[in-house]
């Protein structure tokens, strides 16, 4: 039983730590946000060049050998920062896919180009009908010939609009919201018959609505079985939730640092306004809140590799845990901070607007506590 | 005891529903922000009412109040809510025209009430400074007596649409050696006046509705001043006491829950209704149940009020519970559209051809919910009500 | 739009108040609780005498002509002062049945006995299998002759010890949970075949367990129509809501007015402990709790007569409220007299326990959350 | 990062599971609660570990204890807790015992630390009193040195279990003119010393654990005085400290969460199982994950005490959230049971014929729930535990 991190996880912090604290200011994020790209290509080019986009791949995958430890490290660094750069898009999630799903081909012809920050994936999973229900697909891909042709419709693809690649999922068999038929398909955004309307997103990102019409793909852009697809879905979303836990983590962090920083000085009454016991006791609550989250971003990182039903349990408790946490000290630093709370000025209201979209990825609240009631 | 009209009562309502229904301009129903209207559509409901001589019901009759019952008062703004009308700007209707009329010379009532009343000219309230928010009477701006002027200097903050603003009515203190809440001065200030600036703030949701107002070396006029030099604070009090009164909101929050509930009535979970789900179902009926119990809150408190008592310091009650009903209405919406909340609607200069993913129903819920969360902080925030009840009602 | 009292209604709120500050204080309620019989006979004698028990019945009746209100301000105080005496199961409810279902001989025959005094009743329908469901029965009344023969078992019935006249409900016809097939009796508690276990309960009242074996009654035992028993079973229910919303209301008053002074007088620090802010926000909660609570009392009994929707809407409003309120106030009076809160010397405690039990009649929270979810 | 056990720590797991196993008396096993319990079956489970030499592993090796690692000692709570075994009692294990040999001489060690391990003589505690609860400081109870005794007199109250006590460590006011903290000294007394008068404090819940203690001109001789006269604060929250840990019964909360849940399915709704409905199943879920989140915060803690940090103030967290989860457990068992949990089992003197209505895993759900109310005031109140984490790791 040891929670300290060993010397290369404790170097890969150092290294992003100074890297985001030289080059990721405040101001710096706000111009890259309100940029037209919305992005920071030479920034990515950086994460490629100190190994952080190499860090959770195998060294046989020419990754530094890390894992879900090294991607919480960095996560939560991002999170204090505020990186939208898509490291969780491309790293976690189509990384995911392609070590745990791909085929060697597949890793040999994609994961260089992740690990080099040369090509900037998505992934396009949810529809308008389907929520949180990852089954629930209208999207299909049709057998054709060797490969298949896909129609459908994704909706709020995080980072497409950066993206060259996506991982789409699509239903080959069965009925719309079957255990059963989900496949999931690399395709290139430039495909004919792939269309995006792009968009900014209220967490400073930007996302795509994407149509497919009959884009025609490969067999060799299929990742793993036809049609069993899910459970490879389930598995690498739950990394994607260790990932988006320990950015929680480190957003929520940053805010209760503001805020006590804030109540220590802010006087009203001629004294400050930490001295009010009404708001001590609040801020001790927003700090065993974050103990609390500390502690499942830990659990969920360590259970990734373990049993289906354990794993489960742990993303979803800690997506509860971090959905509920991070609203509630998101909403009370913004209303410790008073109106300059509400100002898009300072960055309290944007690590709140953060937590609150990372609530809504891949299941809020309440479809993470059904999910963990019915994981057996 | 009884909750149902009386039929004079129900007579009345149907008149101004009718009036309603026959008057309020059809293009104004889709629009349901301010946010994104000219300062003159901002303007177009009151301008009817007041053409009407609805627009002060409150008023006192001999400067434009209707005379209406507190129980027809309180009709008109549930006929109001049903209708889903504008909410008319409260700066000159609600805050400085009392003031001015309980405690102006008749010089100012002539001057400033028919501007009032008419539109004419846009109030902007310039009560809280960057370091008087809570402590209001922490303010700093001070107000130099000389000759027939009095020469301000100061900073203001949170002036919600000063941007339009042709008048300021502003808190100076005007002795700087009296203790907190003496020496404090009411003055009404031309926004035209050199040395006046004007600073936005963009809020996180993205909108422009609050500002910083800088005064520097302002030159206004001794006769601007409202009632007595230095007791300035009397007047204040009784402004934020009237502006606390219908702030609960409860007619507009129905609204917004019937919103809610079609909205959850849309989104499917696994192919039914979201709104059918256990989960959901159960905290919409907790929210509408907590709305109701403040509904006969209100209706305690004005029945009370019609029998003289005046709005008390129960009425923090209002503030504290109605804020947090509409919070939570703005959350539970967010939840209800998913993931389409992520979408952001752009504000500021537009072209107009910016693209808003996801059904009309979603757009802006995030930053409703976002800009919602001031409504716990302005107006006296509610720990800041938490200590009024504890002092004034409890006794602690 | 009004919400004072009538003079009827203060004179009879100011009859029970005197009554019970002469006769009912905390002692008195302690000794009769602790009594061999559990509740005390001469004082519903005095209840009888004073027109109590008579005030929500009308004139023709033998009444005093009241409703709904009359028995609020009967219940608030009752609330007040802790009164075990069986007012609900005897005036609200078996009042209530007879009074709205009873044929003119069923009214005739018992109404009197309970203005009078002479007669106590209890509520026999809930059963181990069927919770809060009030259809969920496996007591049976099977056709016998002109009669029935009642054959069950039911759970907690809530002063039975010290009732002579049961009402019950049985099936006599379709499935376990139907709606249809319900039907109410008038049982005589004595009647062969009818057998009790008596215990306490720990808000200090009596209940009994009762087996039900072969018990033969007439056809004047049937209140209302075989079979169509459960609508009038769910409004005199919901007026019984009314009623406990009005008891709870009664004692949150009594705690809240309790922990107030006691936080003034307490000192610790060298202060009392209402100087500390937190302690003084939590008294404003419990007080807004409050407040609410009545607000949603007024609000069910004055809709008691409404539809069915709108009666069940109010109904389980109030329920809900009372419930949340009567457990958060409970709990903090407990916490914030600290130790003294804990014992049973104390009144705090017992006002906590007979609010949460309050919760448990006639369905909880979560109960109530759902019937008004689904009330049209 | 890791959290399993090392394959030593697996070894050892199995060693303590197999000796609970074989010698945990099984007539035990059905008895939930001490308070239907006598002194002697109080003190089953303390005489055989106290046999076995396990009865103290958390004491110096020197004095009786096991000298296991941190992790054995909390693989050691795990099993007992796993195994629903007796709780030993804290007062002489955990209170005194640390304190006197820590603090105490070889004379007292000699003398007390023997009937601690052998659970020959019982100890209470003597720390709150009547006006002395949360300001322990602020205790009024008198010591007056007159030659070799101090002569005490004072009120103690809230004393669990005194009514069995042989002995009581006792904070008592020996400098009366000193300040708050100081002037109090560290008193171990004979409770069969004249004077002393134990008066039941019965609780909500019927049962009878604690007690007032009435000291009237006591006579302790003054070689019972722990440490320095004065220095008694010292002693005092040293021993706060240890009591302080393991207060988060992740554990014993982990049984009780099981048992919830086959109450929960028992229970029918509608002829389904409770715990089957989104409702319950969902304030489950929350409890559950509330419970795994505390226990990565203590075992976080454990492992940097295991690294040499002593426990900080961050284990006040571990009070607060402890005690809330089992006052929620509490709450909900009391739900899951529904109209059985209004049914009082008998306390006191009983005929042992006492009816007890309803299934038995619904005995007592309403007095265990009343009962557990105070864990958030013992031990330090909740609220205190929120200064001390504002204070001393905030900094506010």
């Amino acid at each position: 039983m040891d929670f300290s991190f060993t010397e290369e996880q404790t170097l890969l912090r150092n290294t992003v730590q100074s890297l985001l604290g030289d080059k990721y200011d405040f101001d710096t994020r706000r111009k890259i946000v309100k940029s037209a790209e919305g992005w920071s290509q030479p920034m990515w080019q950086q994460f490629a060049e100190l190994g952080l986009l190499a860090a959770p791949f195998s060294e046989e995958l020419g990754g530094l050998g890390g894992g879900s430890i090294e991607t919480m490290i960095l996560m939560e660094e991002f999170g204090r920062h505020l990186v939208v750069e898509p490291f969780v898009e491309t790293v976690v999630l189509a990384g995911g896919f392609l070590r745990e799903g791909g085929s060697p081909a597949q890793q040999e012809a994609h994961i260089p180009g992740i690990i080099g920050g040369e090509t900037v994936w998505a992934f396009a999973y949810a529809e308008p009908q389907g929520r949180y229900n990852l089954a629930d697909l209208a999207t299909t891909a049709k057998k054709d010939g060797e490969g298949y042709t896909i129609n459908g419709y994704k909706a709020v693809v995080l980072g497409a609009p950066w993206a060259q690649k996506l991982i789409v999922t699509a239903r080959t068999s069965g009925g719309q919201r079957d255990r059963d038929g989900v496949s999931i398909f690399i395709v290139d955004k430039n495909a004919p018959g792939v269309s995006t309307r792009d968009y900014p997103t209220v967490d400073g990102r930007r996302a795509s609505e994407i149509t497919f019409e009959n884009i025609k793909v490969g067999a060799d852009a299929l990742i793993g079985a036809e049609g069993k697809g899910l459970p490879l879905v389930e598995k690498i979303t739950d990394q994607a939730i260790a990932a988006l836990s320990a950015e929680a983590v480190g957003c929520m962090g940053e805010l209760n640092k503001a805020t006590v920083e804030y109540c220590k000085t802010r006087k009203q009454f001629g004294v400050p306004i930490g001295k009010f016991q009404v708001l001590q006791h609040r801020m001790v609550d927003m700090f065993m809140a974050y103990e609390q989250s500390v502690s499942m971003t830990y659990m969920v990182n360590l259970k990734l590799d373990e049993n289906e039903a354990e794993r489960t349990k742990a993303a979803a408790g800690a997506k509860v845990q971090i959905g509920k946490a991070g609203r509630f000290v998101g909403q009370q630093a913004v209303q410790l901070h008073g109106g300059m709370g509400m100002t898009d000025e300072l960055n309290v209201g944007h690590y709140f607007k953060r937590l609150t979209m990372i609530d809504t990825q891949f299941g809020n609240v309440d479809h993470q506590l059904k999910r963990y009631s019915t994981a057996a | 005891m009884d909750m149902s009209f009386s039929p004079q009562d129900l007579a009345f309502r149907d008149e101004v529903r009718t009036f309603i229904a026959e008057n309020y301009p059809k293009d104004l129903k889709s629009r349901r922000t301010r946010g994104e209207m000219t300062k003159e559509e901002i303007l177009t409901w009151h301008r009817i009412l007041y053409k009407k001589g609805w627009v002060v019901p409150h008023w006192p009759v001999e400067y434009g109040g209707t005379g209406w019952t507190t129980t027809q008062r309180y009709i008109w703004n549930e006929e109001n809510a049903r209708a889903e009308t504008q909410a008319l700007l409260p700066f000159g209707l609600a805050m400085v025209g009392p003031v001015i009329y309980t405690f102006g010379n008749e010089e100012q009532k002539k001057r400033f009430l028919p501007g009032i009343l008419s539109a004419d000219v846009w109030w902007c309230q310039g009560y809280s400074e960057p370091g008087a928010g809570s402590d209001l009477a922490g303010l700093k701006t001070r107000a130099v007596r000389e000759g027939d002027h009095y020469v301000v200097n100061g900073h203001k903050i949170w002036t919600t649409l000063a941007q339009y603003a042709d008048w300021m009515f502003c808190l100076v203190r005007t002795d700087a050696n009296a203790k907190a809440q003496e020496g404090i001065s009411f003055l009404l200030i031309d926004m035209k006046t050199p040395g006046i600036t004007v600073r936005p703030i963009i809020t996180m949701d993205g909108a422009h509705e609050v500002n910083e107002v800088f005064l520097e070396d302002v030159k206004v006029p001794a006769e601007n001043l409202i009632g007595e030099e230095n007791k300035g604070w009397t007047y204040a009090k009784f402004l934020l006491g009237n502006e606390r009164s219908g702030i609960a909101g409860v007619s507009r929050s129905k609204k917004a829950i019937e919103r809610l509930k079609s909205i959850a009535t849309a989104e499917l979970v696994d192919g039914s209704p979201l709104l059918k789900t256990d989960e959901f179902s159960r905290k919409v009926a907790e929210l509408e149940i907590d709305l109701t119990a403040l509904e006969v809150t209100e209706l305690r408190t004005l029945a009370a009020e019609s029998k003289g008592a005046g709005p008390g310091p129960e009425a923090s009650i209002l503030k504290i519970k109605g804020t947090e009903i509409q919070q939570r209405i703005t959350e539970l919406t967010l939840e209800a559209v998913g993931n389409y909340g992520h979408v952001n609607v752009p504000t500021g200069d537009l072209t107009g051809n910016e693209f808003v993913a996801g059904p009309d129903y979603s757009n802006g819920s995030a930053q409703n919910y976002f800009n919602m969360r001031k409504t716990s902080i302005y107006g006296g925030s509610n720990e800041i009500q938490h200590n009024i009840i504890a002092k004034m009602v409890l006794g602690l």
